[in-house]
């Protein structure tokens, strides 16, 4: 007897098991269906310390709009077996109206999963499977899930079909598997059915490591050189094969330090250059960051963040290479700092630094993170922007050309190399305006000055920032907390409390006058932040004279920051 | 190297900048910075086609005293930016330069990898067995008893041997040259960029301030006795027994140059989006 | 090694600690944990006065499963950290251990350098022409045509040979062994721990995992057809051109381990204030 | 005819000239001289860019106070010859009471120095020297120096003894010239003489980097790796036969990535460990000093900052590498900080460095600087401070040890290798108690929480910073500074301004409550440091809620800062 259900607009689930139990590849396939029905959805995952073969879990959101984080509690767990699923209970939060789907043949859920009061659901995912000759369990349970949120039959087999181009028997067996399943779904008595579809638009499937990656493409990036690192090596691995088909190459390097003094020389040498890794490697990226901005060489560092210090937790998000991006450098070094806010918005803003990068000769940061690297969403499909390389190149036999002339906007020309006539040296040793090395104070003292000016010498336009909504109070954030930040301001709404969402996507050069043009009249903002330390808060404390009180919500990683969290915070800041 | 588009009548002076070279007196490296600029006039290229990369040390000060274009970046990572370099930029000769500091030591992994990946580039390192930008301290290819304020009574440690190494790690030439040939040298760094892939000499460069004793090399060194060999097995025996002074062409070998494939399937930008597509 | 001061009698699962490996089902880490455990038994010393130290990579998680002191540090590291270790604490027995990524990619420049200072440690390289913990990169010993998604169709690079690059540089032990013999291994592991100055074994290391085709290493390896030698010259040719599946102790050489020296005029630590004084 | 001239307090001379000309040598035995009369004395070097042979200056000043900044003005500049000597001007400014003098034969003083208005008196240095067998122009002109500035012919008989301990020939030759340069002195008819020296006291004649290698082995520190680097090489090369002499070891790494992983290794044995660098070499062991942090193992960093970004300005100072220091670590690494505020105080800052690395098992980075480290100057024998290494151990067969354990302060016994029954694994990856590797959100919660906690629990008592004086006003500073600030305070109070001088020896972890307290009463501070971006008062803005106006007073190496400059900055300020 089924529950008189309400549709809902987002439904979130997740698919547990052991390793071998093809928990991931159900997983993408239920998000592919999803997106075939016409919704949005966003897909993480997350997996024991095992190398391989290790329980996994696949937490799927759906909804009628664009999920930028994932939400507070999940609706439906189904698990293939229950091995050492328990260790994802602080992943996947339940609650008393959420079901647990497990196969019986399988043991009991863990107490952990049942004492928040979700109702179990037994479901023999096994032996229905094994009535299907070549049918497996978890296709029995993308069926389940399918049904259980009522995607239509069609978009299921659309998925499959795709995923399995094929075709023949396993196919076949996978959608009767799959077909099992939703009848199952039906026979539980409870669903969380989504709304129906909003109007179809032209949409994407694409993680953030890709998203970024084809941002760089698109922002005239033509060689790579890298080390792998999770959860960057996506990233790369995506480019590889792309940017040879634009003619571009990609290079593994023996280690970071190779990768970045390689794209520096290929920067150097004209053509737009990026690398892409996390928190270790970029450690041992920073001398190299040095030189690029001493002999203005533009770079694009994608910084994939992970939970840190050290080795920390590979897999994992945290947001905490903020200081080390905007204040790891030795000397005074001015250089981009650049973070995207979603998972399409890594592709804006990666095109973005990379534009930025050339147009000022100088290394850009983009600090994106393990969430949205290693999400895949479903997304509207992001704007045309023109941002392209747009590097200052010098003339051939230009006169009395001088690579690091103090101009009034501090970007100087720059001579490529194969032009006649201004050949020069780049150095990162302190120069004269040739770049002829220099020890006295008046070259350092104009040096620095240009290098710092030419971070100001530009408009850097709407982008500096999203900007949201009204009032005297604001949320300050960044990054991949903005999409929580916005649904709890959402939610706030109804509890009667709105305000402003600033979420920066500039982070050096700092834009104080800007800043506090979108702050005026606030009168209190919260800062939120996933870092142990409040790194943002005092980023923010440092480089902005911020009009109003200030107050720190932060937690490290590795969970996400959930929109719940955030939201009770607003409402007890709002009224405190 | 990649041929030059038209022949140049470039005299060995027109690669020397007007830049005054920090330079001790008597430095190996002038002469060094001389057998480029013939090297270069022999090779009929023309300055703003070669790039010369260094990193940090006297030695390593190199690019700035010629006409090319140059890249003086960070200690010991003269490799992996002329690596990135010629990859991007094939068309252009490369030259990578520097001491043994900064190769053998801060940049040993560059330097294995360098000559293993086999990009069509020039490595030249003038060698005076010890840092001496910093002042006197013992580098990799130091004797072991030599005596300095950091090691007292001599680091006890054995030389690193930079051509085993290179050939052990896959250099595709491999030459020792002596700053006190000037000709020799020039000519022996014009048939290392003329030969196709990683080509690597090493130069005993003395550094006259704090190992004075080297200007004794110029009496020390001979042409190698033997003609080079591509055999590497037989370059490794030779090499191991050398005394350090042979010079010439060591090891010649045929490895093909590291180029990366271009794509059978070459897209627009936009084309790559289509993967995307819902 | 240094001599333990008591024979003890523990049995090799002595070695062995608690925790449950990350490794996938099959990998040939196991046997090589196997073999350490062994070896330690064989060797006669304690847990407490054997330090193992490793870097990252599947093969770098090593130190935790035994009971041994354990020092898990950063990619590509282990060496210097063992380096630190062994020359402040010359009481220990210090291992190093990791993959062939940490080793011979990341960490090349240290190996290097262990090769040539010759402290008294051995280092055993998990090989297996991957990176398993990053989920199948090319690493310096790959196949140039092993097809993946960092490099499709291969890197076209040619491998590196670690026994060579060891050879070159002087490591002072040098074995090759295999995860499919873990007796021959644990015995090759005590040789080399007992060898004065470096030691260093490649054990050929299957990843089942991203290179399944490895499990058919077990039928490829053999032993080596010949004695060990001492002569470097000797040993380069044979390891240059051997087929990369020979087992056994390929080098064994006579260098002097690196060891500080004692001061003649050791002094207490206010004297040193005498030259500052006026 | 010698003018009437006022005993002076504080003298500062400087003797200039090309490559070999000796005046290094020379410079080092007026030092020595005036510490022999009972003078206090700073001296300073600068060179051209050749990398020997090129022109060089000693710069020194003698005083009968201890000098901890140089002085505005150059009373005296004397040149061997003229050489290049021009290119040293803005180190060496002058005024119009001061005095040039050089050879005739070697040409007239370059322009730059007598627009100044100072009166050139040619002196024949060479010719002087020639007529004494064996006699150099160099100690002609020490023989001048000592005579324009008063010291005793006792002292400067004294001087040369002692570092001409051949004796001989040599020796004779060089008496004999220094006393035919104090007879040239005497016709010059100006003096600069120097008031009665003060009471005797035990004093030493030491750099910054000899003082620093002190400490740090008075701290307890007994193995040494790094890798040379101007201007740290010296400390490392005093270091090495030192260390040698109290049992310890210095290994010199193949690069600096090998010398901090060997430390890490050398104190994870349990011996308390150093490395020395300077900002490009500290840029390549970020990733090790986060595993310092991680896994919580005792190592100091000494840093000599010289002009940055990138390669620089090798031989030259610069206050730019506080960002790198502090937040240079990817993720959240709580870790030491510390700053010496004098030459004689980096004894002091590495001692105390040390016993804090050890006392909380955590990286701990002194900034020292290259005016400091490569510094000679004549002290107050420094204070024996009892801090030495004390590091907690953990006993042999210790029941249940778990080496992460979340002990009350943070700070939990640690296991040496070799110690039975409580072998351990240490690691950077995060870990539970027992070192484990975890990725569950509370066990990195609680050790993040460990880590940042330990730093707290101690009592860093008075040594946090320097402070001086009384009033409304204060000045905030760090390092090199101090002494120019101390130095101005003392110059306004004649103009009836004074204040506070504040001067932070603990950089991090930050002393909010402390600052507060000290800064009571404070209605506004300057902020004085040597970096052209601002990183103290950016760093003061972020970690401190100050309770007073803040403004900044900065400026980039290669030049000092020198106390003329603060003086009018605060006569200026405080009247505003
Ligand atoms: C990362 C880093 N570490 C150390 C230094 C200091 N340093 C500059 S040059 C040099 C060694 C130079 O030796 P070599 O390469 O042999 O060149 P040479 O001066 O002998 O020609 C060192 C250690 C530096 N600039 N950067
Ligand atoms: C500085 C840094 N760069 C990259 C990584 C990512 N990483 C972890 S393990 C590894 C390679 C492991 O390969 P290998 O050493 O062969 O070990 P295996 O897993 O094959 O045993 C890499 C690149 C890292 N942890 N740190
Ligand atoms: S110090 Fe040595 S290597 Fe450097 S310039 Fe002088 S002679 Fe040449
Ligand atoms: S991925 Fe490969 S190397 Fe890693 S544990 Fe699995 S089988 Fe072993
Ligand atoms: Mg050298
Ligand atoms: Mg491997």
């Amino acid at each position: 007897m089924t529950q008189a259900a309400k549709a809902m607009t987002s439904v979130s689930v997740a698919l547990a098991g052991s390793g071998g139990a093809g928990v991931m590849t159900a997983g993408n396939m239920l998000l592919e269906a999803a997106a075939q029905a016409g919704y949005y959805g966003l897909m993480t995952r997350s997996s024991g310390p095992q190398i391989r073969g290790g329980e996994a879990a696949a937490m799927l959101r759906i909804a009628t709009t664009p999920c930028d984080s994932v939400d507070d509690r999940y609706q439906v767990l189904a698990a293939v077996d229950w091995g050492n699923v328990a260790r994802f209970a602080a992943e996947l939060p339940l609650e008393a109206s959420s079901l647990v789907v497990g196969d019986p043949a399988q043991g009991e859920p863990p107490e952990v999963f049942l004492k928040s009061g979700a109702r179990y659901a037994p479901v023999t995912l096994k032996a229905t499977a094994k009535k299907i000759p070549g049918g497996w369990p978890n296709m029995v349970a993308l069926g389940l899930l399918g049904g259980l949120i009522g995607l239509p039959a069609a978009a299921l087999r659309a998925a499959v079909e795709k995923s399995m181009k094929k075709g023949g028997d396993a196919l076949a067996a996978s959608l009767a598997a799959v077909q099992a399943g939703v009848g199952e779904a039906a026979k539980i008595g409870v669903r969380y059915p989504l709304a129906p579809a909003p109007a179809r638009s032209s949409r994407w499937l694409v993680t953030g490591n890709q998203a970024a990656g084809y941002g760089a493409i698109r922002g005239g990036v033509r060689f790579v050189a890298a080390y792998p690192i999770t959860p960057a090596t996506e990233l790369l691995e995506w480019m590889a094969p792309a940017l040879a088909q634009v003619g571009g190459t990609l290079v593994q390097a023996e280690d970071e330090l190779a990768s970045i003094n390689m794209i520096l020389g290929a920067s150097y040498g004209g053509v737009p250059s990026l690398t892409a890794t996390s928190g270790p490697g970029l450690s041992l990226m920073i001398e190299a960051l040095g030189l690029g901005v001493a002999a203005e060489i533009p770079i694009v560092v994608v910084d994939v963040m992970r939970t840190g210090p050290s080795t920390g937790i590979a897999t994992k998000t945290e947001q905490a290479d903020l200081n080390i991006a905007m204040y790891g450098l030795h000397g005074d070094a001015p250089h981009l700092v650049l973070a995207p806010n979603s998972v399409a918005d890594c592709l804006l803003t990666t095109q973005w630094a990379t534009h930025l990068a050339e147009t000022l000769q100088v290394p850009a940061i983009v600090l994106s993170d393990q969430f949205f690297g290693q999400a895949r969403a479903v997304v509207e499909r992001p704007a045309d922007v023109s941002f392209a390389g747009a590097r200052q190149r010098a003339e051939p036999d230009a006169a009395d050309y001088q690579r690091y002339a103090l101009t009034p906007t501090g970007v100087s020309p720059m001579a490529i190399p194969g032009t006649p006539g201004i050949t020069y040296t780049a150095d990162g040793l302190e120069h004269g305006e040739r770049g002829t090395p220099s020890s006295a104070a008046a070259d350092h003292l104009a040096q620095m000055e240009k290098r710092a000016r030419k971070l100001d010498s530009i408009d850097y336009g709407e982008h500096w920032a999203e900007i949201e909504g009204e009032g005297e109070l604001a949320v300050i954030t960044w990054g991949s907390c903005t999409g929580a930040v916005r649904e709890a301001f959402a939610r706030a709404k109804a509890d009667g409390v709105s305000g402003r969402l600033l979420s920066l996507r500039l982070m050096s050069p700092a834009q104080p006058q800007r800043l506090r043009r979108a702050l005026q009249g606030v009168k209190r903002a919260l800062v939120v932040e996933q870092s142990f330390g409040g790194q943002f808060m005092r980023y923010l404390r440092g480089e902005y004279d911020l009009p109003c009180e200030l107050t720190s919500f932060r937690k490290p990683g590795p969970l996400p920051v959930r929109p719940d969290e955030i939201h009770r915070k607003i409402l007890e800041w709002s009224r405190a | 190297m990649n041929a030059p588009a038209t022949a140049t009548n470039l005299k060995p002076q027109q690669f020397k900048s007007d830049v005054k070279p920090v330079w001790c007196p008597g430095c190996g490296d002038y002469t060094v910075l001389s057998s480029i600029t013939k090297a270069l006039a022999a090779l009929e290229v023309r300055p703003e086609n070669v790039a010369v990369v260094s990193g940090i040390g006297c030695s390593s000060r190199i690019p700035a005293y010629t006409t090319c274009y140059g890249f003086h970046g960070v200690h010991g990572r003269a490799l992996a930016a002329a690596t990135g370099l010629k990859v991007a930029r094939p068309d252009l000769t490369v030259i990578a330069a520097g001491g043994d500091g900064d190769g053998y030591s801060i940049g040993g992994n560059h330097f294995l990898h360098a000559c293993r990946r086999n990009v069509d580039l020039t490595y030249i390192v003038m060698d005076n067995r010890v840092y001496g930008m910093t002042k006197g301290q013992p580098s990799p290819t130091t004797e072991p008893d030599w005596d300095s304020k950091l090691s007292p009574h001599g680091t006890g440690l054995r030389e690193f041997h930079p051509l085993v190494i290179a050939l052990a790690s896959g250099a595709n030439f491999i030459a020792r040259a002596t700053s006190s040939d000037p000709n020799g040298t020039a000519d022996l760094i014009t048939q290392a960029v003329r030969h196709p892939g990683f080509s690597f000499i090493e130069v005993l460069s003395p550094c006259v301030t704090f190992r004075p004793e080297q200007r004794s090399w110029k009496d020390m060194v001979h042409p190698a006795p033997v003609e080079p060999t591509d055999d590497p097995a037989r370059a490794a025996r030779r090499l191991m027994t050398d005394d350090g002074f042979n010079i010439g062409v060591l090891f010649a070998g045929h490895r093909k140059p590291y180029r990366p494939e271009a794509s059978a399937s070459p897209k627009r930008v936009a084309e790559l989006e289509a993967e995307f597509v819902l």
